[in-house]
Order: C-alpha cells, then sequence, then structure tokens
C-alpha cells in the first residue's frame, strides 16, 4: 500500500510548501533570534518531508540519506548558532536582532 | 641548442640593464663596463654563430618564448625567428653597439650617472633586438616603442638642460605621430589578413591581388610610421635636435641603428610593398625629397655634428629611395656601410669634442690633423665613405643606389635629384673636414693647450670601424667585376616577388667615371675655398639671402611652429579655459554628483536590520517567480 | 579531497603551510587526468583542480598574512583548524559531482565561516557580524535545500549527470523551474549578489579582518566555482531559461554595488561592496556558461583573490595600528611608506581593472566572451560601472599623496613589506601574462 | 485510514507550525515546535521511512529542541518582554509568507504528471537498508560530514569559551 498513491504527492508539496511558508513568514514576523532559528528548522523540516516524500515516490533512498544528512546539519547548524546567540548575549544582553544595528550602510 | 641562442641574444643586454640599472651609483667602472660591454659582446658573438649557421643554407631560426595575446581569434605568440634579414640587423646592433659600448667607456668616463647611461644603453640594445627578431607585428612594434622610449631617455640624459628635454619631448612626439600610422597599419593589417605573424600575413599576401587599394593604404599607413622613425620629410625636424644626447648615443641610435628600423620595417614588409607600386612610388619620392633637402641644409650647419645629423637625414632619403623603387637588398646594403661610416663619423666628431673640451662649432676649430692623427685618418676615410669615392663602402651602396633607380620605370628625374644630392654630399662633408683638420687652428688658447688625440677606449673603436668603412662595399660589388653580389645572395629567400633592376656595364662604367671626376672636382674646390682661401663661414646672423634662409634649416621649424603648433596652443587654450572648464567640467561634475547622491540614497537600504534583510532576499525570489512565471 | 589528509593534523600553521604545499603538490599530480570518485560523488578534472589550487594557494597567502594578524593571539589554533576544515568544503565544492556533495561542502565552509566570523568575543560588531551571517546563511540554506528538493523529485537523482540528462530529454515539469529558481536564490546569497547581498557588507566590516579576507578570497572563489559547475554540468540545458535572471541580476549587481561603495569612508566596508561589484562581473563568466566562460571566471578569480588578500593584508596592518580604517587614515601614507603606498596603488588599480594588472585583463577577457556570445548590452552595462568602480578604488590612492597634519606612519616588518610584494608581483604578472591561467584548462 | 492519518497530522502539524510563530513565550514556541517534529516524524512512519522517523524524533526533539529549551532557561528569556515589530512589518510579513506560498503552490501544480514508481519497496526505509546505502555509494559526504561537525564542535567550543583577559 502506497500511501503517495493514496493522497497524491501533490498533498504532499502542499504540505511542504505550506510549512516553509510558515517559516519563511516566520523569520520576517519575529523579532526573537531563538525563535527565527526555530522557524528555520520549521522551513528546514519541510523540505525533510518533501525529500522523503520524493524518495518514496520514487523508490529512491537517495532522499532518505540527504535528509538524514539534513538532519545532521542543521543540529551542527543550531549548535554553532545557539553558541553565537549565547555570546551575543552575553555582551548584549538580548537576542532581539533589531537592536543590532551597529553595522549599517 | 640555436633556439637557445636566439633567447640568450636579446636576454643578455636586458640582463645588464637591470642588473646595472638597480646597482646604479653604487657600482663601481669596472663592473659596469664587464657587464654592459661584456652582455653585448657575448650577444655579438652569438650572432655570429647564427650568421654563419644561416649563411652554409640553415632555415629561419625560432624560439617560442609564450603564447602571448590569445583572445578570440588573434593568436600572437612571444617569439623570436632570425631568418638572414634579422641576422644582418643582428650583427649591426651587436658588432656597433659593442663598438659603441667600448668607446662610450671612454668618452663618459667622467659622467657621474655613468651606470645610468650604460643602462639606458643595454635597454636600447634589447629593445632594438627585439625589433628586428620578432616574428609579428606586435613584438616588433613593442621594439618600436622601446627603442623610442630609450631615444627619448638618453637624448634627454642631462636633463638639467631644459633645452636637451625639449629636444627628447620634441623626438618622442614626432616619433608618437609615426607610431599612430604604424599602429593603423597594423589593425589594417589584422583586419584583412586575420593575423599578424609575418609568416601568416605574408603566404597571405602573395596570393593577392597586385595594386589592391587596402594593401596600398596599409603600406602608406607603415611608410608614416617609417617616416617617424626614420626622420623623413615631413617627421625629420627631430633627429638634428636629438644631437643635444651624448655622441655615443648620436652614432648608436641617431645614425647607425633605430633610425633604419624604419628600413627594416619596409624590407621586411616588402611582400606588401612589392603589391603596391603606386606606395612604393610615393617612398621613393619621399626619400629623394628627403635627401636633396636635407643634404642642402647640411651645407650651411656650422655644428659638427648638426651636419652628421643632416646627412644621416639624407642618407635615409637614398635607403627609401632605394627601397621604394623595390631594389630592397640595395635599401639594406646602404644601411650596412651606412652604419660603419655614419657611426665612424659620429665618433670622430666625438673625439675632436672630446679634444676641444667640448667645443662643436667647426669655426672654431681647424688644424687638428697634427693634434689628433688617429681621428684625422679615420676620419678623412670616413669622409671618403659618404662621398662615394671608389672603393670605400659607400661608393659601392650609393652606385648601387643610383643605378637601381636609373633602371626604374620613370625613375630618371629622381636619378638626376639624386646624382647631384650625391655631389652636394661630397661638398658639404669635404667642407666639414677641410675646416676641421686644415688650416690653423681657431679656438681659443685654452683648448689649444689641452688638445691631444682620445685614450684607446676611442680610438680602438675608431679604427675598427674605419677599417669596416672602407672594406664592407666588398660584399656587394657591381656586375661589373663579375663577382658574387654576396649580400643579394644572402638576402635572397627573404626579398620575395621583387622586380629585378640591372643596370648595364656601360653605364655602370660611366657612372663610376662620372663620379670619380666630379669628386676630385669637388675635393679640389672645398680645398681651395675652405684650405687655400681660407674662407671661414660667417656668423648666422651675417649670412643673406638663399643662404641665410638655408642656414636656418628652411625655416622648417618655424614653419612647424606657426602651422601647427601656435594653432594647437590656442585652441587647447580654448578648450581648457571653456570647453574644459562648463563643458567637461560641467559634464563629469554633473555625473559625479549623480554617483555620489544616488550612492547615498542607495546605501540607505543597507539598514542593518536582519528583519529587513530577509525581506529583501524573499521579496527578491517572489520578484524573480513573477518575472519567470507570470511575465515571461 | 586530498585536503583531508593534512586537515587534521595543524596545531601548528607551519605544519599547515607544508600540509597545505603538499595538498598542491598532489592536486598538480592529477592534471589532466578526469577521475571520479566515490560512486561519483567528485571528480577531479582540470577546472576543479584550478580552482582548488586557488582555494589552497590563497590560504597559503592567508597563513602568511595571518602569521602578523595572529602574533599575541593564542586561538590560532582553533582559528586554524577551522580554516582548515572550511578549506576542505571549499575543495568539495569545487569538485563535486553530486548535489549532497555542494550542500555539505557549503554547509562545511558555511559554519566555519559563521564561527569564525563572531570569533572576535568581545567586539560586538564581531558578534553582529556573527549572528547577521548565521540567521541569514541559515535561511538560504532552507531556500538551497528546497530546491534541491524539488529537483530530486523530478529527477531521482543528486548526480550532476544524471540532471544534466534529465534536462537534455526535454519536457520539464514546472517544478523543476521553481527548484532551479530556489537554487539560484541560495547559490546568489552564497555568492553576494543583489538582492541577496544584504549580509555582505555588514558581515564583511564586522568580522575580524583576517577572516573577512579569508571570505573574500576563498569563501567567494569557492561559491563561484560550485556555481559555475553546477550551472554548467546539470543546468546548461536550459540556460535559455535562467539566463535572463542572472542577466538581471548581474547588471543590477554591478550598477549598485559599484554605486553603494561610493559614499563609503570605512575602507573595509568599501572593499565588502567592492566584492559585491566583483560578484556582479563573475556572474557573466556564468552567464557565459561555456569553456570560455570557465577561462574567464578563473582567471577573474585569480586576479580578484590576489587583488583583495592584498588589500585586506593591508587593512590588518592598518586596523592593528591605528585601530581604524577610515580612509582619513591613508593621508600621507605615500609620504611615509612610499613602498607599501605603491604596493596598495597597484592593488587598487587591479581591482579597478587598468592595465597593465591582472584585474584589466581579466575584465577585458570577461568583456571579450560576454560580447563574443551577444550579450553587448550586459557588457556595455559593466564597462559603465566599472568606470564608477574607477573614481572609489582610486579614492584611496588620492588619499595616499594627499598631506596632512598628522601624517600616517605604519610600523611594516620585512616580512609584511615582502609579503606585499608577492602579492603585487602576482597582480602584475598575470597582468602581463594572463594565458599562464587562460590556457591552463 | 492511512489518508485520514495523513489528514490529522497535517492539520495538526500546520496548527502547530502557525503556533510557533504566533505564541508569546518562547518556551511555548519550543514546545510547539517540539510537537510539530512529532507530526512530521508521523508522516514519515506513514511513507515507510521508519529510521527517519527515529532519528527525526532524537535528533530533533531530543536534541536540537532540547538545545533551545536549554539556552532558552539558561539565558532566562522565557519573559513576554520581546518587543514586537510594527503592525506594518507583521503585516508585509503575513503578506509575504501567503504570497511565497500562493506563488509556490501556483507553480508547482503539475506534479502529479511525474511518474510513481509503483515498485514500493516497504523495507527501503528500514536500517540494514539505509545503512547498506550509505556507507556505500554516500560514504564520502558521511566522511565530509564529520569534517563539518569537528568544525562545528571546535567553533563551538571556541565561541563558548570564557574569554581570557
Amino acid at each position: 500500500m502506497n500511501i503517495i498513491s493514496e493522497v497524491g504527492i501533490n498533498s504532499y508539496l502542499w504540505l511542504a510548501a505550506i510549512l516553509f511558508s510558515i517559516g519563511v513568514m516566520g523569520v520576517l514576523f519575529r523579532r526573537n533570534a531563538i525563535i527565527i532559528l526555530m522557524c528555520i528548522e520549521l522551513m528546514l523540516n519541510a523540505v525533510n518531508i518533501l525529500f522523503v516524500a520524493f524518495s518514496v515516490m520514487h523508490n529512491n533512498p537517495a532522499g532518505q540519506i540527504m535528509v538524514f544528512f539534513i538532519m545532521a546539519v542543521a543540529a551542527a547548524e543550531v549548535a554553532v548558532g545557539l553558541a553565537i546567540l549565547i555570546l551575543m548575549y552575553r555582551n548584549m544582553g538580548s537576542v532581539d536582532i533589531d537592536t543590532m544595528k551597529k553595522l549599517k550602510w | 641548442m640555436d633556439s637557445l641562442i636566439v633567447l640568450l641574444i636579446p636576454l643578455l643586454p636586458l640582463i645588464g640593464f637591470i642588473i646595472s640599472g638597480t646597482l646604479n651609483k653604487q657600482a663601481n667602472h669596472t663592473l659596469i663596463n664587464g657587464l654592459t660591454c661584456g652582455s653585448v659582446f657575448v650577444s655579438f658573438l652569438l650572432s655570429v654563430i647564427l650568421f654563419y649557421q644561416l649563411q652554409s643554407g640553415s632555415a629561419p631560426i625560432s624560439y617560442k618564448l609564450l603564447n602571448w595575446i590569445y583572445v578570440g581569434a588573434l593568436k600572437l605568440d612571444l617569439s623570436f625567428t632570425v631568418d638572414a634579414l634579422s641576422s644582418i640587423m643582428l650583427l649591426i646592433i651587436t658588432g656597433i653597439g659593442f663598438l659603441i659600448h667600448v668607446y662610450s667607456t671612454g668618452y663618459m668616463h667622467d659622467e657621474p650617472d655613468y651606470a645610468r647611461f650604460f643602462s639606458y644603453l643595454n635597454l636600447f640594445v634589447f629593445f632594438m633586438l627585439l625589433l628586428v627578431m620578432g616574428n609579428n607585428f606586435v613584438v616588433m612594434f613593442v621594439g618600436w616603442e622601446g627603442v623610442g622610449l630609450c631615444s627619448y631617455l638618453l637624448i634627454g640624459f642631462w636633463f638639467k638642460n631644459n633645452a636637451y628635454n625639449d629636444a627628447a619631448k620634441k623626438a618622442f612626439v614626432m616619433n608618437r605621430i609615426g607610431d599612430l600610422g604604424f599602429l593603423i597599419g597594423m589593425f589594417l593589417i589584422l583586419n584583412k589578413f586575420g593575423s599578424l605573424n609575418y609568416q601568416t600575413v605574408f603566404d597571405l599576401a602573395s596570393h593577392a591581388a597586385t595594386n589592391d587599394p587596402t594593401i596600398t593604404v596599409i603600406c602608406i599607413c607603415l611608410f608614416i610610421g617609417a617616416l617617424g622613425k626614420s626622420a623623413q620629410i615631413p617627421l625629420y625636424t627631430w633627429l638634428p635636435d636629438a644631437m643635444a644626447g651624448p655622441t655615443p648615443v648620436s652614432a648608436l641610435i641617431h645614425a647607425a641603428t633605430m633610425v633604419t628600423a624604419g628600413i627594416y620595417m619596409i624590407v621586411r614588409t616588402n611582400v606588401l610593398y612589392t603589391l603596391s607600386p603606386d606606395a612604393g612610388f610615393l617612398v621613393a619620392v619621399m626619400g629623394v625629397a628627403t635627401a636633396l633637402f636635407a643634404a642642402t641644409i647640411g651645407l650651411k650647419q656650422n655644428d659638427i655634428k648638426k651636419v652628421l645629423a643632416y646627412s644621416t637625414v639624407s642618407q635615409l632619403g637614398y635607403m627609401f629611395a632605394a627601397l621604394g623603387v623595390g631594389a630592397y637588398e640595395t635599401g639594406m646594403f646602404h644601411v650596412i656601410t651606412h652604419a660603419f661610416f655614419k657611426a665612424l663619423l659620429f665618433l670622430c666628431a666625438g673625439s675632436v669634442i672630446h679634444a676641444m673640451s667640448g667645443e662643436q662649432d667647426i669655426r672654431s676649430m681647424g688644424g687638428l690633423r697634427k693634434k689628433l692623427p688617429i681621428t684625422h685618418i679615420t676620419f678623412f676615410i670616413g669622409t671618403l665613405a659618404i662621398s662615394g669615392f671608389p672603393p670605400f663602402s659607400g661608393f659601392f651602396s650609393k652606385d648601387e643606389i643610383l643605378a637601381k633607380v636609373h633602371e626604374y620605370n620613370g625613375g630618371f628625374m629622381l636619378f638626376t635629384i639624386l646624382a647631384i644630392t650625391s655631389v652636394i654630399t661630397a661638398f658639404y662633408m669635404f667642407r666639414l673636414y677641410w675646416l676641421t683638420f686644415w688650416g690653423n687652428f681657431r679656438g681659443n688658447s685654452h683648448q689649444a693647450s689641452h688638445l691631444h688625440e682620445s685614450p684607446k677606449s676611442i680610438t680602438i673603436p675608431l679604427i675598427l670601424l674605419a677599417v669596416f668603412a672602407a672594406s664592407a662595399g666588398l660584399i656587394g660589388l657591381p656586375h661589373l667585376f663579375h663577382a658574387p653580389h654576396l649580400l643579394n645572395n644572402f638576402l635572397a629567400p627573404v626579398i620575395i616577388n621583387a622586380p629585378t633592376l640591372e643596370a648595364s656595364a656601360s653605364f655602370e662604367i660611366a657612372l663610376i667615371v662620372v663620379s670619380l671626376i666630379v669628386l676630385a672636382l669637388v675635393t679640389y674646390i672645398t680645398y681651395q675655398i675652405y684650405v687655400a682661401k681660407a674662407r671661414i663661414p660667417v656668423a648666422d646672423a651675417d649670412e643673406k639671402g638663399i643662404s641665410k634662409w638655408v642656414a636656418n634649416k628652411y625655416y622648417i621649424d618655424e614653419l612647424y611652429n606657426a602651422l601647427i603648433t601656435q594653432p594647437l596652443q590656442a585652441v587647447s587654450t580654448f578648450a581648457n579655459n571653456y570647453i574644459e572648464k562648463y563643458v567637461i567640467d560641467g559634464t563629469v561634475n554633473s555625473f559625479r554628483w549623480l554617483t555620489n547622491t544616488g550612492s547615498l540614497l542607495i546605501r540607505q537600504i543597507q539598514t542593518g536590520s536582519i528583519g529587513l534583510y530577509i525581506f529583501g532576499i524573499v521579496i527578491g525570489i517572489i520578484c524573480m517567480f513573477v518575472f519567470k512565471f507570470y511575465l515571461a | 579531497m586530498l585536503a583531508e589528509i593534512f586537515s587534521f593534523k595543524k596545531i601548528l600553521p607551519v605544519l599547515v603551510f607544508f600540509g597545505l604545499a603538499t595538498a598542491l603538490y598532489f592536486n598538480f599530480n592529477d592534471w589532466s587526468t578526469y577521475h571520479s570518485y566515490f560512486y561519483n560523488m567528485t571528480t577531479i578534472d582540470n577546472f576543479s583542480i584550478v580552482f582548488s589550487s586557488l582555494l589552497i594557494g590563497a590560504v597559503i597567502m592567508w597563513l602568511l598574512m595571518a602569521g602578523s594578524y595572529y602574533r599575541d593571539e593564542n586561538k590560532i589554533t582553533d582559528h586554524l583548524a577551522i580554516i582548515c576544515f572550511a578549506l576542505v568544503g571549499g575543495i568539495l565544492m569545487t569538485s563535486y559531482t553530486n548535489l549532497m556533495m555542494l550542500f555539505v561542502g557549503i554547509e562545511t565552509i558555511s559554519i566555519s565561516m559563521y564561527v569564525l566570523a563572531a570569533s572576535d568575543k568581545v567586539s560586538l560588531r564581531s558578534n553582529e557580524a556573527g549572528l547577521k551571517y548565521f540567521l541569514m546563511g541559515a535561511f538560504a540554506t532552507g531556500l538551497l535545500l528546497f530546491g534541491i528538493a524539488l529537483i530530486y523529485g523530478c529527477t531521482a537523482s543528486f548526480d550532476l549527470g544524471v540532471i544534466a540528462g534529465y534536462v537534455s530529454a526535454g519536457n520539464l515539469p514546472q517544478m523543476f523551474y521553481v527548484g532551479l529558481i530556489l537554487i539560484l536564490s541560495g547559490m546568489f546569497f552564497k555568492a553576494g549578489v543583489i538582492p541577496f547581498h544584504w549580509w555582505t557588507p555588514d558581515v564583511y566590516q564586522g568580522a575580524p579582518t583576517a577572516i573577512t579576507a579569508f571570505m573574500a578570497t576563498v569563501v567567494k572563489a569557492a561559491a563561484f566555482a560550485s556555481f559555475f559547475r553546477l550551472f554548467q554540468m546539470s543546468f546548461a540545458g536550459v540556460a535559455g531559461w535562467w539566463i535572463e535572471i542572472l542577466i538581471i541580476v548581474s547588471a543590477v549587481t554591478m550598477i549598485f554595488g559599484n554605486l553603494m561603495a561610493v559614499s563609503q569612508t570605512s575602507l573595509k566596508r568599501l572593499f565588502a561592496y567592492s566584492s559585491i561589484a566583483h560578484a556582479g562581473y563573475m556572474l557573466m563568466a556564468i552567464i557565459a556558461c561555456n569553456d570560455m566562460g570557465a577561462r574567464s571566471l578563473i582567471l577573474y578569480a585569480y586576479a580578484y583573490s590576489a587583488a583583495s588578500i592584498g588589500a585586506f593584508a593591508f587593512l590588518i596592518i592598518l586596523i592593528n595600528q591605528l585601530q581604524t580604517d577610515h580612509q582619513d587614515a591613508l593621508k600621507g601614507l605615500a609620504y611615509s611608506n612610499p613602498l607599501l603606498a605603491i604596493f596598495l596603488a597597484v592593488i587598487l588599480i587591479s581591482l579597478a581593472g587598468i592595465p597593465p594588472t591582472a584585474g584589466f585583463f581579466a575584465k577585458y577577457y570577461l568583456f571579450t566572451t560576454l560580447i563574443s556570445q551577444g550579450y553587448v548590452g550586459l557588457v556595455i552595462i559593466a564597462v559603465l560601472s566599472s568606470l564608477i568602480g574607477v573614481y572609489f578604488y582610486l579614492r584611496p590612492i588620492i588619499f595616499m599623496f594627499q598631506h596632512s597634519n598628522v601624517e600616517t606612519k605604519l610600523k611594516i616588518s620585512q616580512s609584511s613589506l615582502a609579503f606585499f610584494a608577492l602579492v603585487t608581483l602576482i597582480i602584475v604578472i598575470l597582468g602581463f601574462m594572463p594565458q599562464l591561467i587562460i590556457e591552463i584548462i | 485510514m492511512s489518508v485520514i492519518a495523513f489528514y490529522i497530522l497535517t492539520v495538526l502539524c500546520i496548527f502547530s507550525a502557525l503556533m510557533v510563530v504566533f505564541s508569546k513565550k518562547p518556551v511555548h514556541s519550543v514546545l510547539y515546535t517540539i510537537f510539530c517534529f512529532f507530526n512530521i516524524a508521523g508522516h514519515f512512519l506513514l511513507l515507510n521511512a521508519q529510521f527517519l522517523a527515529i532519528v527525526h524524533i532524537i535528533v530533533y526533539a531530543g536534541a536540537i529542541m532540547v538545545l533551545f529549551l536549554f539556552t532558552i532557561m539558561f539565558l532566562n528569556l522565557n519573559a513576554e518582554v520581546e518587543p514586537h515589530k510594527s503592525n506594518l512589518l507583521k503585516v508585509a510579513a503575513v503578506v509575504c509568507g501567503g504570497l511565497l506560498l500562493l506563488i509556490l503552490v501556483s507553480c508547482l501544480k503539475g506534479a502529479e504528471n511525474i511518474p510513481v514508481n509503483p515498485m514500493l519497496d516497504t523495507q527501503m526505509g528500514m536500517v540494514k537498508n539505509l545503512g547498506m546505502v550509505l556507507y556505500n555509494e554516500y560514504m564520502l559526504p558521511f566522511e565530509m560530514l564529520s569534517i563539518l561537525f569537528l568544525s562545528a564542535m571546535v567553533g563551538a567550543v571556541l565561541l563558548g569559551k570564557k574569554e581570557t583577559k
């Protein structure tokens, strides 16, 4: 039984697109750097769903390997990102991205 | 091995230049001498080796240094080729160059900027070698510009004197006018043949039709380049002024080598000129006109170097006349003999000036033959050679030119003028000779007490050059003697399709006899005037009528000044005051204002806020989607 | 690939130096061989060798330069390790034949850069630069991945060759084009072109100068190498479709990049904007999308990297000694440090693209390539915008020759002077013999 | 059955994603994110990607989100002090997000024409199967991933260390 043939690949595309757009919107919407980071994770997960769906559709394991890689990279990215955030919090006492406007023009 | 030699020949002087140029004032004379003279001498030896290889029938020897300019269809290599023509030029450049280097060690001995002088000389030799060894027009052009640069540097060598600097600038500007012609010619060649490589161009050209208008235009453009470099009418005025440089420079650059670059170029492109008789005729006419014109000016000059300078211009005119009628080998023949005797004459003049503590006016000389025996003898040989006394070298080459011009279709008028010029040449050369070495000494007592023969480093090159000036004619004996014409045979592979012009034996004999008689006459007359009657030329201001006209070089400099320089000055003053200020500055400033304001406005979008930045990115993506999916 | 051999033995710069030299050697060992490794994950061809040599060479130069920057700091070991990791990522980006490798390579170099940009921990500007770079970089990664996913959805493979085959088969679904645009966005971001350039000036200015130098050379070159490789190897078949976008983006980038640089007074920020403008020029090579394009991209990357590493090395000295990078600090430099001023002038002239420097020939070759393909309008825009470039590149030179009451006097060690001489030499040699690079592939 | 499960998971997923964006307290956001990730893991299960589902929960919910939570606690950020953006920007953000969604969806239509591979291998998503692929074909990226991790690790330590000054 194949879920793809039941709900159609389009549903997955929709789902991924919606999640991705919510992620983008979240990035634009919030000022808290941590939440922005979470929204980026949402975007990545939208991509993950898409990869798995395509992987199943094509009966090709490469997509799932890619998801595995994306997770790993996301973990590394988050580790580094949070380290930078903590550093910043130590110096500025805030994680509000709009307080960072030292560099402009 | 051979190709390595080809590379080494120009490389050695370059190394000499770099080392002596960097050491500059820190080095002692011995080191500089060894380095600069040595490098040129080794180059000379290598050239001799190549010459013998070529003479024994070897094919032209090439060395490809690197792929130089590869843009689109244009493929140019930085590579050198030595064939018969370049090998002869190599011998002249390195051989005479070496002698003049040696001479300079004596002549420039007390010069504080000794190293700078020799580094320039070496650089000149390098560029000159590049000019004659390149296998395409661009390499030639690099050398061409390089020798122009060195000439500029050396004319203005004593840059603290403003007049000398002006002379250097004049030489540079005049040459630039010619270079423009050369460049246009080069572009036209590229356009017509799609290549700038000699071999390719000439192969293609040998299939082209005679009197192709494009080829005529190309030839004329190249000829304009040659006019500038080889100081022909109307671009000759820089050469007499160039005598401001040290005398060895005048000998090397402005007599023996650089000024013959124009000749070399035309001989090199003989295929094209043969295809265009019209351009050839123009070359011949300009050459003959220059020969006569410069010779008449030479009659009235009183500066020893200026006389020689005008005679150089005149002799170059002879060479062009030969080239114009299609006698390329003959032109080269005169290049060779002229290189020897003119270098000799200049070096002798240098020796005289040296002895006279810097005095250059022949009215203050006289009777020097006793004090300067070697200089006197060698100068005499040079005079005989340039006047065309048999069997000195000048006789053979000049005679051959006259014969060839005579045989040229419709060349009788040209022949007559050249023959008259030849008489004038003999006249002013003997005038110079008698006034300088005979009669009574006319200088002041201080100069008289200092008169002395020059040191060995000066006299030895003189003697060597005198030997060659006397004997070099043997490489091109007239048909009359039934000996092989060595030069013509050697050059044969390079000259393609040129018309054959052969004078009859009776004409040659007549020419020899007549010229002998006339020359003897001239010698006698000048002796009578300048020695027996001791008629010393009057001061410039006292000249009258035509004579004044001639003494002032036909007022050509003044004419140029009035016709070209002053209107240009006026226009540029106007341009500077009005056009520049309001139109150009106004436009430029408004652009600057626009740029600055635009910049200030646009930089505002860089707000520093990540939120807005990401907005920018998303909007960018949306724009791309809209552009590709909804608008397209 | 070969870089992994040495990337673990860091600790000492000297060791790294020799490691890199060895890597360079091995790199050229593979010359003109066409190998693919690990189930076609990477392919070593001449393009990748030339580019990875550029990267390795740039890191070697960076090491020589950074010696003075890190002299009194003990964190050089950490930095060096990360630099080496980033180099591995960069080399992956030049030699990948699989989108997965591209992704891993980009992420390796990006994550390293996020860290390094923020590495000056007490400086607020550095923190800010790190965070900005990180947030936007992660966002761009998301875009890139979405694009890759859509392409994968069409082709069921990450292999560039398979994708190219799919493209050439024609009749592509719309999904493919959406993926293409998203991948383009991701690559645009990494390459730093308008309108994805936002991070560039801020991060370049905020990051420690040595790191900025690394970003302007290695990261930039790697980004363009991967960009070119991807679009030439996979998407050349639909070039007609995406080239329009590239033309517009390239034109906008050149004009705006140069224009924004004009009013900068901070030299570091000036070079940041100039790097945007140069990215616009390099995009033109991708538009050409053929061997000529590859050659001009390589030449351009070499010329630009050489000049910008020199420029940033100068900034390091300036900032270390005067704590400012304002252009007024240059006043009187030509009189107090004539030699340094000459070197800097050559570097700036090369960036501006004036002959006879490498920058000129790079631009010249690029423009002729584009003209031969008929993009005359774009070349005209490029020439005009580089005129704006001349304006602001020559301004520091003018400043150097101005007298001021506070004469700048920099203490320059012999070794840094030698470094500048080396950079200048490279620029001039490439200027006179661009075919050294052009003909190499 | 699975279709229903798909729609339930999808709705929950979207809802929690929206809540991530709109909830006021950061901790709530984190929790919603975790919930969302569980849903996504559910999707993976539906797609027969069992291994990934587990890894997803372990890595995302277990590691990444805990890291987030830890940071928020550590920095004591849980107050609703976050100053919000101006309304204009918020509207712009929503509009932008919506526009992007619309465009994506309208451009993505037609994907159903892509042939579905009928040979469904239910074992594909199992550890054994993926392991074989990963350690054969994708060995090199896997190794490179280790370098990436090393880099991230060194970097995180570098940034986390107290500056000794």
